[in-house]
């Protein structure tokens, strides 16, 4: 062994030994308690220290995503994988029981609809505008439409038509809340994904008085009250209101509203079909609000897809849970063959 | 597939200069020529493949409170290697790379790297995975080097290019000359990626 | 009925009559007797290079709005600003083709990149100047004299390699090597002049900039008339400095502006590798305005109870 | 608990050993080569500015190196030293070769520089380093008068006639009496 | 101590502000009766604070100066009637300030019968501060300025806050308004009492009445009358906006600054409009509450701008049609001065009790320019009476960036509207800020 | 003398961040917010003034004299540099959890940042003297806090402006470093290093 190596292997062993004390000492002497969450980010992350993602260094990222300040992507080192291990770390599984809640909005008077009654300049919001004597439009419950909420929602979940109208979309919208808030005019409120029905008015206006300023308001004509089979629809303030309790998603309201205040999907308004595991007990002919199956005992029943409004009464009531309620357009093919 | 795609993504969807932007000090220091970003490029994708290789061999042997030094340990050897082979052969290319070469040590890339795959993966996957990202590396370093000495210059390589007509815009091979094409390019890429996406 | 919709906004209900665009023809008008002086010394070459800029500035802007989707919104003057005060900072001699590159450098990589009007941290015009400085370093330091067209040494030049002074009567009228606008401070003074009367730039900075410069370079033994009239400072005090743009919002911001910038420039032009520092001391401190807005917030009415 | 930092101790130090000789290993294979390059370039630039020499001898007397340049017959043919002087972007060495016997320099060239490219870079172009060659003794060099200066970098310039002169100067102080 | 004459010689004002053109077309009409209206809607809130309960009910027969509505908080003053006739409807009715409010609608009978519970008070001698204070609130007197803070509420500080200065607000400051003007030309002696009234009810020693230098008959008037009184002296105002501003006029008067965020009081001062005074002097004086006010009638839209007495709940349309009606179609029409004053969407609301003006604008004058981006140019910043940096403060609030605005002070903000007069860019600066402060306050309010 | 000069040389001139491209992943990754830039400021100072000491110390002490500062430098310095930080940060988080609170998030990314590898090494090879390696530490230290501030200072104005998508981000980051960079050609030639 010459000079060199002893005195590389000397000084390296010997620093590599001492740092290796120093560490060890360390780690015992100042051990300190923290999330469990933390460390397992921490150790996720690569902990390189760089900064590149904008905290400072991996344990500043990995306090910011514990606190909900960063996203779990925060790390470009990182990249995919790492990205998906912290998400595992944090994602709390959606444990609380209960349907998932998305907002909606109670207006359809958008600008083909409903008249203004002034001529509004300046800041382009919302709350800036209702502060502006009481905002433009005509009807003081309606949407302004300056997209306010649009722009504070955090998931892209809310854009403006055409018509100047927020449009939520369903999958994007994660139910923050941020857009009910947000609202000058109370427009938004959260419901069950598979509540359909909604009054999209708020204008507690006489029914002239609404007519007045738009054509989609609900005008007290009580119409609704009177088709709603199972008595979901309520009346408070000189308009409607759906219990969201009797609700069955059947939509006649919405067929039946002469200015068009109530709204559905209609697409996806639902029809009962029965299948071969019917045993013909007839129950569902019995509890169908508007006569729409047909069959006799102990056969095959049918549904008269005409006439069911999908209420889901029927599927409900039956004993062999023969009945699946089907998107109408499913429905309409299920029915020919 | 999985090592392909381990290989793949540094060239470009994860690419550490243009995408990810880190290591960006020898990018920026180094491109003012051409030979010189091929050279960085390659000498830190000599240590890249050789430290995340070696670093996940011994994975399981170190324990997590040391792994950092060791890491760095590890590193460093590579690049002092790097660094001797490059005196003792390339002397000139050794003379201009100077600091930049020892700093590869603490290129961010390579001990994210070595963090974030090696110490996770099997021996293959981070030799591709590192092999990938080290090319990714290099292809930037010469890309962006070819457009400052094209611009700086005038020449590539040392050839000149362009003929007389062209009056090299010296700033391109000044330091405001690197920030503002990186700049520029990282800008364009994003407006591709974006459009295709 | 329907078009008689009554207006409503936020108060208030009437504005001054004062706007972007007639700050900035203002600016334009201002900037005239320098330009005419610089066209009367240094010939058709340097109208040629005035033009040239103007035109590839408006040009570059209304492009690239266009590009972007944007409302093009050159008639409001700014790019013409830009491109002229460009102008006014090369040498006579220049190449056209070198006044369109940094012109287009001026207006996207020190306007438009950051959305345009009102956005940029930095002079744009002296962005331009920087990197054509940087770049073409032999051109935009070859001068030409006034009085024979041929190559010449700016006074600042003169005095820092060889130690030659200029006579005070030459630099107050212009006859001396330079950049086109720099040379008459007779010119500059009557644009400044006129601005200061509109109230369209504030007289702190000037002032604090000027007024440092001479105080140092009295300090350090130099001549300050000479160091006030030599090279761009004048330029560059009224028509650079007091960009409102690149400049601070506060009182106590804009003092410190321009001291910074006189401490700068008396520091480059003494020991630094240039015989000039107008345009860096400017450029230095546009990158710390922000911190200068954000450090120099005046103190709200009422927060320091002055009464027992 | 106590195994573990045990462990934590003798990875560290068994990497590090390892590393120290592997390192220690390429050192003694490549330090030859890279003293050869270091000695090689210096005989270049000594050659370069003493012409006629063919290796060279360092000397060092009053605590000023210098070379003596030798052709192949190990005759002194001339000697070099080292200038430094402040350029504008940093310190400027440069390799000065003098013609002890007729009083005037035999060469000059540029050794490290960090001006700019393409500008106060022409220091290292023949043109600029060769009018060098020749000057006496008593020359001035003054940019511009005595020595010709490269166009934009006429503070280059001033660096290297300076850092020629005042160089020269020390060095006869202490060699000068030789002859 | 007495008189004017060395104040004159010092014109007082604050720091910052604009020079607005004055436009006061109307300073030299004096003051009209207005028609009596056939029909009155009376707000049930014309004042800060909670609103009224009705205490008539439809179909009720009722007289001039009967109370109409009872206030139900401290911070509230009662409503009374202005006409004599019946009630005929008690429902929500669009209000100058925005939204709708419980309104008591009256048809005239053009009889304009006086209650019989009105008569006058007494001597200001006979009152004690008390007796004072009472009767301004049984007139339903409140701030008259603009603000419309219930009167007496301010004259009744808390017992720790030592009142020294009375300053009566004489400034005018708004372009166009002159109703203010014309009052102290017209009733000097009036303002004189209500000042002395108000001083008796504070227990005061100083009173002050300041008044720009744009209105020199005014100020000579008053300063005339002023030398009798060995307490009271007129204190010329520079011309500048917003001189009016109470924190702006409490400094150009005593130097005293009102603390960031804290009410005059604190700097031992209340400052009452001319209008106040003049009403608290007529309460005084006969005993009839607040249900007239002076107001002026102006802008291009209006083809004879005047000054009027106009009972309280007269439609601006009656009033409008008085003064000759619209010059062409109206662009805007706003209630109070061209600074502050609030744009209204219909002329069929009422006068209120801090209507002080109602000014009409012609398309062309109502004209708003697309903003610009900002470019720095810090005019907002001189201009700001505050202080503030309204630039600053405007692009938090665009970005939604509440902490930083209200770190800023955006709360500071008088909302006097120099700001987005002088910017050149035209940017809505004060409604940007308006926002930002009504998300500080909602966010404060949810802690 | 020297030692002044050269710490302006370092702040000014030769700047870590702007002229040298040392430190440049901080610099792109710390300047969102003047204060957090700041913060990273600081502590990157003192962390570079204590190893350009204590590096300055192993070279001159422990690797010349065994011969050993050609190859065992790397290694020596960065294994110095990282326990050195570790040390530090353990001592403030002891002593003053205030200062902790400030600084303390920052000195582990300070580590591995090439900036202060860089210094080392620097002074390392020009064979600065002690005192000159103080100065010269601290004023490149100086130097990278005077540059992050201000970057975050345009980065925090930025955010009012409206900047082509494409470019927000690095890109306009990196642009602004490089008219930063050519502002501070303002200085070349002001001191030679
Ligand atoms: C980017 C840039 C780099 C420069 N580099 C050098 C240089 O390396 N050497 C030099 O002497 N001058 C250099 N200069 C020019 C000097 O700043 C200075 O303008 C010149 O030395 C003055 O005069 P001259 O034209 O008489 O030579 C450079 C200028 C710029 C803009
Ligand atoms: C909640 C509240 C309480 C107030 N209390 C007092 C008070 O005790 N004393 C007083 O002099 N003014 C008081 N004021 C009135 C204000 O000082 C001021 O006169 C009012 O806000 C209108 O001012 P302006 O007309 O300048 O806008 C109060 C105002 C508010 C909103
Ligand atoms: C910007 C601004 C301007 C004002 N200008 C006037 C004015 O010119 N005349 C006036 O009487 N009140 C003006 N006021 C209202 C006063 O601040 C203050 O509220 C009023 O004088 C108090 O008296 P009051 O309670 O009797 O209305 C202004 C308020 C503000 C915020
Ligand atoms: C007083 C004043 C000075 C100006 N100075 C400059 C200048 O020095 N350079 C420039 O490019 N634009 C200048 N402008 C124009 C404009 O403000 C500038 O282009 C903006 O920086 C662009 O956002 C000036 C404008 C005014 C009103
Ligand atoms: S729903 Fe509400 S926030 Fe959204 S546009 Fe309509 S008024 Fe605005
Ligand atoms: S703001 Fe929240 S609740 Fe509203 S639409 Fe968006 S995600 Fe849904
Ligand atoms: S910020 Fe508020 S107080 Fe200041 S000028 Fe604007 S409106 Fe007036
Ligand atoms: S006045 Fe307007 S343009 Fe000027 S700084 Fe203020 S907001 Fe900006
Ligand atoms: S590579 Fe230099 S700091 Fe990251």
């Amino acid at each position: 062994m010459d000079k060199t190596m002893i005195v590389s292997l000397l000084s390296m062993g010997g620093m590599g030994a001492f740092f290796g004390l120093f560490l060890a000492y360390a780690s015992k002497k100042f051990a300190i308690e923290t999330d469990p969450r933390l460390d397992a980010i921490n150790e996720a992350l690569p902990g390189a220290n760089c900064g590149a993602c904008g905290f400072p260094g991996c344990s500043g990222l990995a306090e910011a995503i514990v606190s909900g300040n960063a996203p779990v992507d925060g790390c470009p080192v990182g990249g995919e994988e790492v990205a998906k291990k912290i998400a595992k770390i944090m994602g709390v599984e959606a444990g609380e029981a209960g349907e998932r809640k998305v907002a909606r909005l109670l207006c359809r008077g958008g600008k083909a609809e409903a008249v203004n009654r002034a001529e509004y300049k300046g800041v382009m919001d919302c709350r800036a505008a209702q502060a502006v004597n009481g905002g433009p439009k005509g009807c003081k419950y309606g949407c302004l439409g300056f997209g306010t909420c649009a722009e504070v929602c955090p998931f892209g979940a809310i854009t403006m038509n055409e018509n100047n109208l927020p449009v939520v979309d369903i999958d994007k919208c994660t139910g923050c809340g941020k857009c009910v808030e947000v609202c000058p005019r109370g427009l938004f409120i959260l419901t069950g994904v598979s509540r359909e029905v909604h009054v999209g008015c708020k204008s507690q206006e006489k029914g002239k008085d609404v007519k007045k300023v738009c054509s989609v308001g609900c005008i007290g004509c009580k119409i609704c009250v009177k088709a709603c089979p199972f008595g979901a629809m309520e009346f408070e303030n000189n308009l409607a209101k759906v219990n969201y309790e009797k609700c069955t998603n059947c939509m006649v309201c919405v067929e039946k509203c002469p200015t068009g205040a109530i709204y559905s999907a209609f697409p996806n308004r639902k029809k009962a079909h029965i299948t071969e595991d019917c045993v013909g007990c007839g129950a569902c002919k019995k509890v169908c609000p508007v006569d729409a199956i047909e069959g006799e005992i102990k056969k095959l029943h049918v549904v008269n897809v005409e006439k069911c409004i999908g209420c889901s009464k029927c599927a409900e009531r039956c004993p062999k849970d023969a009945i699946e309620m089907i998107r109408e357009t499913e429905a309409e093919k299920a029915a020919c063959c | 597939m999985k090592i392909w795609k381990d290989f793949i993504k540094g060239l470009w969807e994860e690419n550490p200069t243009f995408r990810l932007l880190i290591g960006m000090c020898p990018v920026l220091a180094v491109t003012n020529a051409a030979i010189n970003g091929v050279a960085m490029g390659l000498a830190t994708l000599f240590v890249l493949v050789c430290s995340s290789t070696i670093i996940s061999l011994i994975k399981n042997l170190i324990p997590s409170k040391v792994r950092i030094p060791c890491y760095i340990v590890v590193i460093a050897t590579f690049v002092t290697i790097a660094d001797l082979v490059l005196a003792a052969y390339f002397p000139d290319i050794h003379a201009v790379l100077g600091l930049f070469v020892p700093l590869i040590v603490v290129n961010c890339l390579i001990l994210g790297r070595a963090e974030a795959f090696a110490s996770k993966n099997t021996v293959t996957r981070s030799f591709f995975d590192a092999l990938g990202m080290g090319l990714g590396f290099t292809w930037a370093l010469t890309f962006l080097s070819i457009i400052r000495e094209v611009l700086g210059m005038g020449s590539i390589f040392g050839f000149r290019v362009l003929g007389e007509w062209f009056t090299p815009f010296l700033i391109f091979v000044l330091p405001p000359g690197a920030f503002i094409t990186l700049g520029i390019i990282v800008g364009l890429m994003n407006t591709f990626t974006r459009k295709t996406a | 009925m329907e078009n008689d919709k009554l207006v409503i906004t936020s108060s208030p209900h009437i504005f001054d009559d004062d706007s972007v665009e007639k700050i900035m023809y203002g600016v334009i008008i201002a900037l005239l007797p320098a330009s005419i002086m610089g066209v009367y010394y240094f010939g058709l070459h340097a109208l040629l290079l005035i033009v040239t800029c103007v035109i590839t500035a408006v040009l570059t802007e209304a492009l690239f709005q266009k590009a972007r989707n944007y409302p093009v919104t050159i008639k409001d003057g700014s790019a013409v600003i830009t491109g002229l005060l460009l102008a006014l900072n090369l040498p006579p001699g220049l190449p056209a083709w070198m006044a369109v590159v940094g012109t287009v450098v001026a207006i996207i990589l020190g306007k438009q990149i950051f959305g345009g009007l009102g956005h940029n941290p930095f002079n744009p015009a002296l962005v331009g100047r920087a990197f054509l400085v940087a770049s073409f370093p032999v051109a935009m330091t070859t001068w030409l004299s006034p009085v024979d067209a041929t190559t010449t040494a700016t006074p600042l030049g003169l005095m820092k390699l060889e130690g030659i002074p200029t006579d005070y009567w030459s630099l107050f009228i212009g006859k001396i090597g330079g950049t086109i606008g720099e040379t008459s401070a007779l010119a500059i003074l009557i644009g400044a002049g006129y601005l200061l009367y509109k109230g369209y730039i504030d007289w702190r900075i000037p002032l604090s900039y000027i007024g440092t410069v001479a105080v140092l370079t009295t300090v350090f033994g130099r001549d300050p008339i000479f160091h006030i009239f030599a090279g761009g400072l004048m330029l560059g005090a009224f028509f650079m400095a007091t960009d409102m743009v690149t400049t601070p919002i506060t009182k106590k911001g804009r003092w410190i502006f321009g001291i910074g910038a006189g401490i700068l420039v008396v520091v480059i032009r003494l020991w630094g590798g240039y015989p000039e520092g107008a345009s860096y001391s400017i450029l230095l401190m546009n990158g710390i305005t922000p911190l200068l807005n954000r450090y120099t917030r005046p103190r709200v009415f009422g927060e320091v109870k002055k009464n027992a | 608990m106590r195994r573990e930092y045990i462990r934590m101790v003798v990875v560290l130090m068994i990497i590090s050993l390892f590393s120290g000789a592997v390192l220690a290993q390429t050192y003694k294979v490549t330090i030859p080569k890279i003293n050869e390059n270091a000695l090689r370039k210096q005989e270049a630039a000594i050659i370069k500015v003493i012409p006629g020499a063919k290796s060279f001898k360092e000397v060092s007397k009053d605590g000023v190196t210098a070379f003596e340049g030798l052709d192949e017959n190990g005759n002194k043919v001339g000697m070099a030293f080292i200038a430094k002087s402040g350029g504008f972007g940093g310190i400027i060495t440069m390799m000065v070769g003098v013609d002890m016997e007729e009083k005037k320099l035999a060469g000059m060239t540029v050794l490290s520089h960090l001006e700019t490219p393409g500008l106060g870079a022409r220091i290292q172009e023949d043109w600029f380093q060769e009018q060098f060659k020749g000057k006496s003794f008593d020359d001035g060099f003054v940019v511009k008068e005595d020595v010709d200066a490269i166009t934009g970098a006429t503070i280059s310039s001033t660096a290297v006639a300076k850092g020629v002169k005042d160089s020269l100067e020390k060095f006869l102080q202490v060699f000068g009496g030789e002859y | 101590m007495k008189g004017s004459e060395t104040s004159q010689m010092n014109i007082k004002t604050f720091k910052g502000g604009v020079h607005p053109p004055h436009a006061k077309f109307t300073k030299d009409k004096p003051i009209e009766k207005a028609r009596l209206p056939e029909k009155v809607i009376i707000p049930l809130q014309q004042h800060i604070g909670a609103p009224c309960e009705p205490v008539v009910s439809v179909g009720d027969n009722i007289k001039v100066g009967q109370k109409i509505g009872e206030p139900k908080g401290f911070v509230s003053a009662p409503v009374h009637s202005s006409v004599s006739g019946k009630v005929v409807a008690i429902e929500t009715h669009p209000h100058p300030i925005g939204s709708d409010v419980l309104s008591v609608v009256i048809e005239s009978d053009g009889k304009d019968e006086v209650f019989e519970g009105v008569k006058p008070y007494g001597d200001l001698d006979s009152l004690t501060a008390d007796d004072i204070k009472n009767l301004i609130r049984e007139s339903g007197i409140v701030g008259m300025g603009g603000a419309t803070f219930p009167t007496q509420v301010k004259l009744s500080p808390p017992p720790d806050k030592k009142i020294d200065t009375v300053i009566i607000n004489g400034a005018e400051c708004e372009p166009y308004l002159t109703a203010d003007h014309r009052l102290m030309l017209e009733k000097p002696e009036n303002i004189i009492f209500g000042l002395k009234a108000i001083m008796k009810a504070l227990g005061v020693e100083n009173g002050y009445i300041g008044i720009e230098d744009n209105k020199p008959d005014a100020i000579e008037k008053l300063s005339k009358l002023a030398e009798q009184e060995n307490n009271i002296k007129v204190v010329v105002l520079r011309t500048k906006y917003p001189q009016g501003g109470e924190k702006q006029l409490i400094y150009a008067i005593t130097g005293r600054e009102v603390p960031s965020g804290g009410l005059p009081m604190e700097v031992g001062a209340v400052v009452q409009n001319v209008g106040t005074t003049n009403a608290i002097a007529t309460a005084i004086k006969t005993g009839m509450p607040l249900i007239e006010r002076v107001l002026t009638v102006t802008g291009s839209g209006v083809k004879q701008p005047k000054n009027m007495l106009v009972r309280i709940g007269t439609p601006f349309k009656e009033v409008i049609e008085q003064c000759g009606g619209f010059n062409g179609t109206p662009g805007k029409v706003i209630m109070g001065g061209p600074m502050m004053g609030l744009a209204q969407s219909s002329v069929e609301v009422p006068v209120i009790k801090g209507t002080s003006g109602i000014l009409v604008l012609t398309k062309q004058d109502a004209k708003m320019f697309e903003p610009r981006p900002c470019i720095k140019c810090a005019r907002c910043v001189d201009a700001c009476p505050a202080y503030l940096l309204p630039t600053r403060l405007a692009h938090f609030s665009e970005k939604a960036m509440w902490d930083e605005a209200e770190e800023y002070n955006a709360l500071d903000c008088i909302e006097c509207g120099s700001c987005s007069f002088v910017c050149p860019a035209k940017i809505p600066l004060v409604q940007r800020i308006r926002l930002a402060k009504s998300q500080i306050i909602a966010k404060r309010k949810k802690k | 003398m020297e030692a002044l000069l050269l710490f302006i040389g370092s702040v000014l001139v030769n700047n870590f961040v702007l002229a040298r491209f040392l430190g440049i992943c901080p610099f792109l990754g710390v300047s969102k917010k003047v204060e957090t830039a700041f913060s990273m400021g600081i502590a990157t100072t003192f962390v570079m003034t204590l190893s350009g000491v204590a590096s300055w110390l192993i070279q001159n002490y422990i690797l010349v004299p065994f011969g050993a500062e050609r190859f065992l430098q790397y290694v020596a310095f960065i294994l110095v540099i990282a326990s050195l930080v570790q040390l530090v940060e353990m001592v403030i988080q002891k002593t003053s959890p205030a200062l902790y609170q400030a600084l303390g998030i920052f000195l582990p990314l300070i580590t591995t940042n090439c900036a202060i590898l860089g210094l080392a090494l620097l002074i390392a090879i020009k064979q600065y003297s002690f005192i000159e390696s103080i100065a010269f530490s601290f004023g490149a230290g100086a130097g990278f806090t005077l540059a992050i501030t201000m970057m975050a200072g345009i980065r925090e104005e930025l955010q009012f402006a409206d900047v082509p998508k494409p470019l927000q981000g690095a890109a306009i980051t990196l642009i602004i470093a490089g008219l930063m960079s050519m502002a501070f050609m303002g200085f070349s030639g002001l001191i030679p290093m």
